[in-house]
């Protein structure tokens, strides 16, 4: 891991700066103009926050079956991520409501459940905090519950309210604007790989943390 | 010791002593029915209760109370620390969960006995025109956030803040059996009913019933083993 | 010592599993430590405890020995550190481990709002025992028969403690496990239970006691060990 | 070297925002205004600089956060060791 962190990063740095240049290049949408471009990041957004919370609760099983430390680590690196990239999404799209709709909040399906399992993901860090000795475990339980349940909001949400564009108009883009898809894929390419960089580094500072424990714990144990 | 016999004497034990005692289920009742009174001030505008508002009390009135009774419910089982004790039993562990499960389940199912002909009469809500469809969404409902809220509150007992933590953890995971409950509900307020969206948010309870109750049992066993 | 069927065991956790018969003859802590992040609970303990062996955990109160003791009952995942029955590992086994393992910890495990023969019965159930067998002699033992219907809350704590001690004996282990079982008992009282400990051991079970009391564990254990803070 | 590592993750995405400025303005310049209707390109404009803006300054900030979290672990380890050695002494 330690090997490939440096090309990751270069390469999600690199990806990052020119994401902008890419975006730039892409013809106005038709309805929405120059907001639109506020999508593609917002998508990509999206597309590693579910991937957080896919890792957040796979590590968190793991470490609940396994007791593998690592797994752990890797759980909270993916409860904070998921936060994170759940505020980058509702703030872009907060955003985008407000030129699209006229109006900062609308109930809207997507918006609404990722607020719901932001709620979630912050438990899931309150209980790692408060939750006195052995609440990793705790937490892995969270974090294993959360993951299963955001299906479950989505499709309750999405029947609640709908008014969102409908996953239809991402596959659309394909054949009617060939520069958006490429763009989007871009993007999202690059979220992904900024989101496996911030993982490294955040389950690098938890391991240092567990090191630390360890140098602690082999100092009491000094005559 | 087989699973079922395990879990109907757990859920014979808890029965006992509730019968005897009466606490929880005296306390979750009346906390139950405050609960929709007090809601009856923020929902009730020059006599009339708003529109719709029925639903939405009767569950939240369930999971508040849902919420108190899996608290002292486990507190009894921290006091004299006798949660120990039935897991050092050699009987298998998922089946203590599903015996504590069916004993909550029980407890709100007979708080909603209550409150369902409660809110009909004070709110005005044709609760009963599809009695059978209403107890399948409450039923199904009831179990989505037991199954979960009974994980929870058992792995919680270690915890010193689990008083704070159940609800923290328990509302925003058991948000789309809010969601479906509430929905459904004011779909077969309707009149005339929505009977098709009630059977959508039946079978969305179904699943999500369906994956909790497998997870947990799934993971009852780690997550109590300190 | 018994070999044990791997599928049987397994099949103990399934719904028409019967809980399969399991012995040993020693227990051995190996280098066992728990931790919580920084703060250490245990730290790399080794023991051994044979049947017939009265076994002295001594030390101060925080040392670690109720977590030592819940290790040695399998509530407690030791975070290095390997646990023995026997030949086997604590993993390896679940159920019919349990059922070889009693334990009486400070906090009693008594339902108080249950009677005296209501608790027994229903432990004795939950051990796949036959209740009508087992309850009446042992609220005998623990001189309670005529008080048997009474709830628990209104015991005093001597006839708490000795009806927690009857019921963790009820399904008669090979591994009693005791933490501090002598807090709040008066003389007479340490009398009966030292008395029972010592019967236990010659019947060849493996008694492992923790306690920070040393004079009351003089003359009482066979074998000792010290956990130190 | 983690620390080293970090400065570099936040030079890197600093050196990214200039080219985002430079490209915004370019953006509106890209199609010819005549494609455009006058009432949405102005006010459009905030809105997307903003969801960009702020995607910058979340994760900058999230970097410091780690950056100063790990920071306090290297410095413990640090104090730690002086600790351990005059121990030894």
């Amino acid at each position: 891991m330690r090997k490939l962190f440096a090309p990751l990063l270069v390469l999600t740095a690199v990806m990052f700066a020119y994401a902008p240049v890419v975006i730039a290049n892409t013809r106005y949408e038709s309805t929405m103009f120059l907001v639109q471009k506020i999508f593609y990041f917002h998508f990509a957004s999206w597309m590693a926050w579910a991937a957080a919370i896919g890792v957040c609760g796979i590590a968190s099983a793991v470490y609940l079956f396994r007791a593998d430390p690592r797994g752990d680590r890797l759980a909270v690196a993916g409860a904070e991520l998921a936060i994170l990239f759940g505020a980058f999404g509702l703030v872009t799209g907060s955003l985008w409501g407000r030129k699209a709709w006229g109006v900062w909040w609308q109930w809207d399906a997507r918006l609404t459940m990722a607020l719901m399992a932001e709620l979630i993901f912050v438990g899931y860090l309150l209980v790692r905090k408060y939750g006195g000795p052995g609440a990793e475990k705790l937490a892995a339980g969270m974090g294993i519950f959360g993951a299963a349940t955001t299906p479950f909001i989505y499709k309750s949400v999405d029947w609640w309210r709908t008014i969102h564009p409908q996953t239809s108009v991402v596959r659309n883009l394909g054949e009617t604007a060939p520069d958006m898809y490429g763009a989007m894929l871009f993007c999202t390419v690059a979220f992904l790989l900024l989101f496996a960089s911030l993982l490294t580094v955040r389950v690098h500072l938890e391991s240092r943390r567990a090191e630390l424990d360890r140098l602690y714990l082999a100092l009491e144990d000094q005559p | 010791m087989s699973f079922a016999t395990t879990a109907f004497l757990v859920l014979k034990k808890d029965f006992t002593i509730e019968v005897k005692s009466g606490e929880i289920l005296y306390t979750t009742l009346f906390f139950a029915v405050s609960c929709v009174l007090i809601f009856a001030i923020a929902f009730v505008r020059e006599g009339q209760p708003v529109e719709g508002a029925g639903a939405g009390i009767l569950w939240i009135a369930v999971l508040f109370a849902g919420n108190l009774a899996l608290g002292r419910t486990f507190e009894r089982e921290r006091y004299g620390e006798t949660v120990r004790a039935l897991l050092l039993t050699p009987a298998p562990r998922a089946a203590i969960y599903v015996g504590k499960l069916l004993g909550i389940v029980a407890l709100l199912v007979a708080a909603e006995c209550l409150l369902v002909p409660m809110v009909a009469f004070l709110f005005d809500a044709p609760l009963f025109a599809r009695p059978l469809l209403l107890a399948a969404i409450l039923g199904l409902g009831t179990v989505g956030f037991a199954s979960v809220g009974t994980l929870f509150a058992a792995m919680l007992v270690r915890s010193r803040t689990r008083d704070v933590m159940l609800p923290i953890l328990l509302y925003p995971i058991t948000v789309p059996v809010i969601i479906a409950g509430v929905l459904g509900t004011s779909a077969l307020l309707q009149s005339p009913a929505d009977e098709p969206v009630a059977l959508l948010w039946i079978w969305l309870l179904v699943s999500f019933d369906v994956v909790f109750v497998t997870l947990a049992l799934w993971t009852f066993e780690p997550l109590m083993t300190e | 010592m018994l070999t044990v069927d791997r599928e049987r065991i397994e099949g103990a956790e399934g719904p028409m599993g019967v809980t399969p018969s399991l012995d040993f003859d020693s227990v051995r802590l190996v280098e066992v430590s728990r931790h919580f992040g920084r703060r250490r609970a245990v730290s790399r303990v080794s023991i051994e405890a044979r049947r017939g062996d009265l076994l002295g955990l001594l030390g101060p109160n925080g040392a670690g020995k109720s977590t030592l003791i819940g290790v040695l009952a399998t509530l407690v995942q030791p975070t290095s550190g390997e646990v023995r029955y026997g030949g086997h590992f604590a993993r390896e086994l679940g159920p019919p481990l349990r059922r070889q393992i009693g334990l009486l910890a400070h906090e009693l495990h008594l339902y108080t709002e249950l009677s005296a023969r209501q608790n027994l019965t229903f432990f004795s159930k939950m051990y796949g025992l036959d209740p009508r067998s087992t309850v009446e002699p042992a609220l005998e033992r623990a001189g309670l028969a005529d008080r048997a219907d009474d709830d628990v809350a209104g015991f005093s704590r001597g006839m708490r403690q000795r009806l927690a001690l009857e019921r963790a004996l009820l399904h008669t282990p090979r591994l009693v496990l005791f933490d501090e079982p002598f807090t709040g008992l008066d003389d007479n009282a340490v009398g009966l239970v030292s008395a029972r400990l010592r019967r236990l051991a010659a019947d060849g079970a493996i008694v492992v006691l923790a306690t920070h009391d040393l004079d009351l564990a003089e003359g009482l254990v066979t074998r000792v060990a010290v956990v130190q803070s | 070297m983690t620390r080293g590592l970090c400065v570099a993750i936040v030079f890197l995405f600093l050196a990214g925002a200039p080219v985002l400025a430079g490209q915004q303005p370019a953006t509106e310049g890209f199609v010819p205004a005549s494609e455009l209707p006058p009432d949405q390109q102005l006010p459009a404009a905030p809105f997307l600089i903003g969801a960009y803006a702020f995607i910058w300054l979340a994760l900058v900030f999230y970097l410091w956060t780690i950056w100063r979290r790990l920071g306090k672990v290297e410095q413990e380890m640090r104090a730690l060791d002086e600790r351990q050695r005059s121990h030894a002494r």
